[in-house]
């Protein structure tokens, strides 16, 4: 076991997959210099041992012109055609521009040529929100791809998953879709330096509870465990799960999770309506509507696009207080008074007066009273 | 509209591009008949008019090499060499379709000889190809891919795209315009601004304009430079071809206004790439009438073997709507079978 | 009042706004030869009388080249400097061509521009499912722009609405995706000749009843109704309910509707995961949890994409027999035994044997047991 | 390098343009200052060593003519006049902000000097410029509109969409293409296939390429051009502008790699285009050195008192966040406001 960043995680499973396979070339802006920091070697730099383009050359490490369609498309073409693409897509909100292309063609192509096709091909993006970078970098677009039948949906939340999705990911012969909240770029954690694969539609149990369920997509995934450290003290225990992959999606786990506890917060850094919290809520109903005590509640981004000032962005995200406010209310429990614990928002130490940092979850977060 | 085209590929060859031109041409008449009488459900887009662009393209590639195209989709693998039956199946909707009926007129694809999809999206599979002619080159392989498009498709943004990706990586690939004048009711010149085939230079490659495009020979030379020109690593070329069809944008479709003149119909009636290249044939001695006649009712019988194969064929089970979706079971999208279907106490 | 079909009422909107404001303007791509049917006359031709190219002449009737991209974006852009367009993208499987633009600029402008920019654009489409064109015509894709903050989301399902919202659209300073149900087409009523607006975010009472309620979304809402009428010899009593519009969403009447009857069942003729039926469950249980009498329902079509063939297709889409299904099955009552009621699917009369033509409801459409 | 560039613009026009230089100069410094210095959150892309290719081409612009840019995004708006004020305080979050805020430096916009907003999608405002140019054209009101790109931008499908429809419509529009050669990490030459002012003629357009982007007169000779055609009625052109950025892509951008060699910078930074056009107006009589310093003095005070506005400016209430997102209420995409929020208990 090694400590691996979350990058870190990312860099090693493509470089497995890359030793493991010739087949298996990377595609992107940028990629050759490792601007996004997944195709350097240790150093992190062209110049230093590892470094990706030296080590596979400029056949199978593809820096391409700024043209997502055909970036897109192009993999796709690719893999329909023997080489086992890992796309590069740098922002989530790129994806956009590719869009017909995922839906038309990477979703479609296997059902509607009658099986003749197969789309071994892995889409990386990372969500970038969070960081002042406004409407334009900071998409979350993960639900509605989930609404594209012929795609798979990987939002790792933890380095060990980030390294085992992906050569899951590499191996699976349709159109995979990885989502990696830049959010999580730090986290570190113990990581197996060996190959190995974590199955796609087998969450993660991250914390054991008896009195809620939260559970937590993505970026979410640490605040929720936040959440459940903060409410531990007030005797609430909390249950974190995490899908891991949300399609497929683990339903069964879902259930089990929601139905042992039977209150349960859905925490998901998506726009509100229709998003992964819609779907994972209404599951939940249909299936184990008798072991709910009380209404499943969504903790999400409120349906407004990301705006730039330090003043307004880090409170829209669902946080460790929304989270822990939302568990309090599925329990009919008020917030103890001593001051408010998880906030961690930092604001830049900017001139004329400092930001507003603070987390006014009951105006801000959405949490559920 | 001379044309210096080397007549002198060997008799096969020729024989074989009026066979295909023909195969196109009955295939395609069918088609229409059956659509009118209720026998091919939804519409189809003929190649009628355009045989000379399709085939004298398509046999300028190997057997091995790739192809991508759009709706006007019957004409493509056609000319590729595919059989004719699981493609009449398939447009039937048929289990023994190409794509076991899930596909229809307008996603037809037969991976056995290259054709990798034609696509209901003007221009979606323009990226396709470059891809395939991505995966030659890292390969080495030596395959070349062909991107089938209209004048309509002409304007789509991912065309350009491609060809910038396909010219600073030198693919193998060949972006292949079929201008037959118009985009649905759409005149091209009413939408498009400049000469497609000029758009080539801007993009580094050849742009080349095959004004005699009912000339099976002319658009086969034109397609064969570019194919070796692609060979020889020298990367891709945009070729233009300049076509006609005879019926309207898709069968059954009725339009108050028609935005094509008689006259120019009556031109381009006159010019068929079918008589034009058995006169030709007859002419140069390659073929005698008789010879001809032989191969047309030849290719009549496979048009009527197709629509047996496909009379014979069942309609596929509904359970098979739910296959290949995913690579690694029949309905993968839940683990739950009926998660997309309704609650769970329908299994449980 | 005039009986005006769908397509009629959209096409006479059309025209009123056309007469009403300069600044209005249609472009797409062949609409000055009225190929779909909504710029032509009584006639629906050129040469007829009323003809929209004739009217208004080609500066505000725009037929353009095949370039989705720059058709949105340009929409966008001349909306925010002085026109009013109407875009006619014909069918809405095209609309990810441009998904860019609507979610980047179109959904963005406004807000990121600090309320600058307004953005007066209708965006029409119709869904061109149920008619064997295969898996590239077919899509029903209105909830992946639902998690679109910016843009709002129109469903008509009667003539009579499809004119009063279009006109509505309109009016609205900002993005408006209209989409339109091809099954809906033929469809005739009693239309207002005169102008008139529909709100947005007011659903309509399609039909009372006490025992049951259907949320019923597009080309679902006549099945909803047939459903409702088959189960009233059965003496079950059904409201249905149709929101109309989606952003905004008539939450309230949703809700009333819902806990009216504490049975409910959202038929959504879009993919299930992440659909409007998903979001719409999950505000009921959220909102009148206690007023539930069991799980709140969803008729949608199943994750898979569009097969071509007749023997497949019309099966997947929620049908009245499927609702109906899921009616009883939320009042824990059988289906009566004498036959099956509302099959309405005609299989084309193909050589090679008749394609299957029932609605296997218990198989094919999900309906809830 | 000599370029027969009329230097017989009015004296204040000229001096106008060395002052929009220095203010792009002087406000992207400090910017990347304030950045490096945290005050700044996120991050900016600099114009510095770009002036003369954007202010050249602004003031060939009328006041109400339309501008659309991208993330190289500060001198766009400086360049078309907008006080400096509201700009800062945005790239600061402020209340005061010309955007209230809410954009930040990505997605500037000054609507008043007919900035119709900076894109953080590379090529997404292209498509905005030529609907500004269609409304010119439908409501007749004689207004140019230019969009600004890169070479990165130049390979984005939109763009060849956009000149396509603006050429076959005649649209008032100037595709501007600020070719610094390089694209992020990305050297321009490795990425494109052919050249990209050649694009222009298989359009129907004019592809004009202004190899000496750092003469501010240049510059603006070629855009006056395309403005002249389009006012005409003449339709659109294409420019590409040489050009190159002192800074790194973004401030604070740490790469492992130098992909720019140390020669090449120097020779760029040799020819600094405010020192260029300083010498310029010196040597021809146009100003002293003395006036050029104090304008120079005055616009280190704009950026102070720019500042000195930010400074002052509150940062925006949260609720803030929930304007503007439509236009008839403050928050509605629910009419119920907590349902993006809650659940209804909050409220009721
Ligand atoms: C992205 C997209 N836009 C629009 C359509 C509708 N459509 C189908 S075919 C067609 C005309 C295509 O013209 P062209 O590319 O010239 O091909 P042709 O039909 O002439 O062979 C149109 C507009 C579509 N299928 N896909
Ligand atoms: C659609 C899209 N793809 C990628 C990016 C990431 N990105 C931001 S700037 C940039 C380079 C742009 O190069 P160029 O257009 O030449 O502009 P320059 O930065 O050189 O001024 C890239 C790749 C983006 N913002 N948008
Ligand atoms: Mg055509
Ligand atoms: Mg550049």
């Amino acid at each position: 076991m090694t400590v691996m960043s979350y990058l870190g995680a990312i860099g090693a499973a493509q470089k497995e997959a890359m030793l493991a396979d010739e087949r298996v070339v990377i595609i992107g802006e940028d990629v050759e210099a490792n601007v996004y920091g997944t195709t350097g070697g240790a150093g992190k730099s062209r110049a230093s041992e590892g470094d990706f383009l030296q080590q596979f050359g400029r056949n199978r490490i593809r820096n391409t012109p700024i043209s997502e369609e055909v970036i897109v498309g192009a993999a796709i073409g690719a893999a329909m055609t023997g080489l086992r693409p890992i796309v590069d897509l740098s922002y989530s909100s790129f994806l956009y521009m590719a869009m017909d292309q995922f839906v038309n063609q990477a979703a479609k192509n296997r059902y509607m040529f009658g099986g003749q096709a197969s789309v071994p091909v892995v889409f990386r993006s990372a969500m970038f929100y969070g960081l002042n970078t406004g409407a334009h970098h900071s998409d979350r677009p993960y639900p509605m791809f989930m609404n594209v039948p012929g795609l798979k949906i990987v939002t790792p939340a933890f380095p060990s998953d980030a390294k085992g999705l992906l050569r899951t990911a590499v191996d699976t012969d349709d159109p995979v879709l990885v989502f990696e909240a830049c959010v999580l770029w730090g986290s570190k954690e113990e990581v197996d330096e060996r190959e190995y694969r974590i199955p796609f539609g087998v969450g993660r149990s991250v914390r054991t509870g008896t009195d809620a369920t939260v559970i937590a997509v993505s970026g979410a995934v640490p605040e929720a465990v936040a959440a459940a450290d903060a409410l531990a003290p007030e005797g609430i225990s909390v249950e974190v799960f995490d899908p891991r992959t949300l399609v497929p999606l683990d339903v069964e786990g879902i259930l089990d999770a929601a139905a042992r506890t039977g209150r349960v917060v859905v925490a998901d850094p998506a726009h509100r309506t229709c998003g992964a919290a819609a779907e994972i809520s209404a599951l939940i109903s249909e299936h184990v509507f008798d072991a709910l005590r009380g209404p499943v509640r969504r903790v999400t981004t409120p349906d407004v696009q990301i705006p730039f000032s330090p003043a307004l962005e880090k409170q829209l995200y669902p946080n460790r207080v929304a989270i822990a406010d939302a568990v309090r209310a599925s329990l009919g429990v008020a917030a103890p008074t001593t001051g408010r614990d998880g906030d961690d928002s930092t604001g830049p130490d900017g001139s004329g007066g400092t930001p507003p940092s603070g987390q006014d979850a009951a105006v801000a977060t959405g949490a559920a009273r | 509209m001379t044309d210096p085209a080397p007549r002198s590929l060997p008799r096969d060859t020729q024989l074989e591009m009026q066979r295909r031109m023909l195969r196109i041409r009955r295939f395609d008449e069918r088609a229409s008949k059956m659509v009118k009488r209720g026998q091919i459900p939804g519409t189809v887009h003929t190649s009628i008019g355009q045989e000379a662009q399709v085939v004298g393209a398509c046999m300028a590639l190997g057997d091995t090499d790739f192809m991508t195209g759009n709706h006007r989709s019957h004409g493509h693998p056609i000319g590729k060499g595919a059989p004719l039956g699981p493609l009449m199946a398939e447009l039937v909707g048929k289990s023994g379709g190409v794509c076991q009926g899930k596909g229809g007129s307008l996603h037809l694809a037969d991976f056995a000889v290259g054709s990798l999809g034609e696509s209901g999206i003007v221009g979606g599979s323009i990226p396709i190809a470059v891809g395939a002619g991505l995966s030659s080159k890292v390969l080495a392989n030596d395959r070349v891919s062909l991107a089938f498009f209209g004048d309509g498709a002409a304007n789509q943004g991912c065309l350009y795209e491609g060809m910038n990706m396909a010219g600073v990586w030198k693919l193998p690939v060949i972006f292949l315009c079929e201008n037959n004048q118009y985009a649905l009711s759409t005149p091209a010149h009413t939408v498009t601004s400049g000469v497609i085939a000029d758009r080539g230079s801007g993009f580094g490659m050849p742009g080349v304009r095959v004004e005699n495009g009912q000339d099976v020979l002319a658009v086969h030379e034109a397609v064969s430079a570019a194919v070796q020109r692609a060979r020889a690593g020298d990367g891709p070329s945009l070729v233009e071809v300049i076509t006609y069809r005879y019926n309207e944008h898709s069968e059954g479709l009725r339009l108050g206004v028609d935005y094509r003149n008689a006259q120019e119909k009556a031109q381009w009636l006159a010019r068929d790439p079918i008589v034009l290249f058995r006169e030709d044939l007859i002419r140069r001695g390659v073929a005698a009438a008789e010879e001809l006649d032989a191969l047309e009712a030849d290719v009549l019988r496979e048009v009527d073997d197709a629509v047996a194969f496909s009379d014979q064929s069942p309609y596929p089970e509904l359970s098979v709507a739910f296959d290949d979706l995913y690579s690694d079971s029949r309905f993968a999208v839940h683990r739950f079978r009926d998660s997309s279907f309704g609650t769970l106490e329908a299994v449980r």
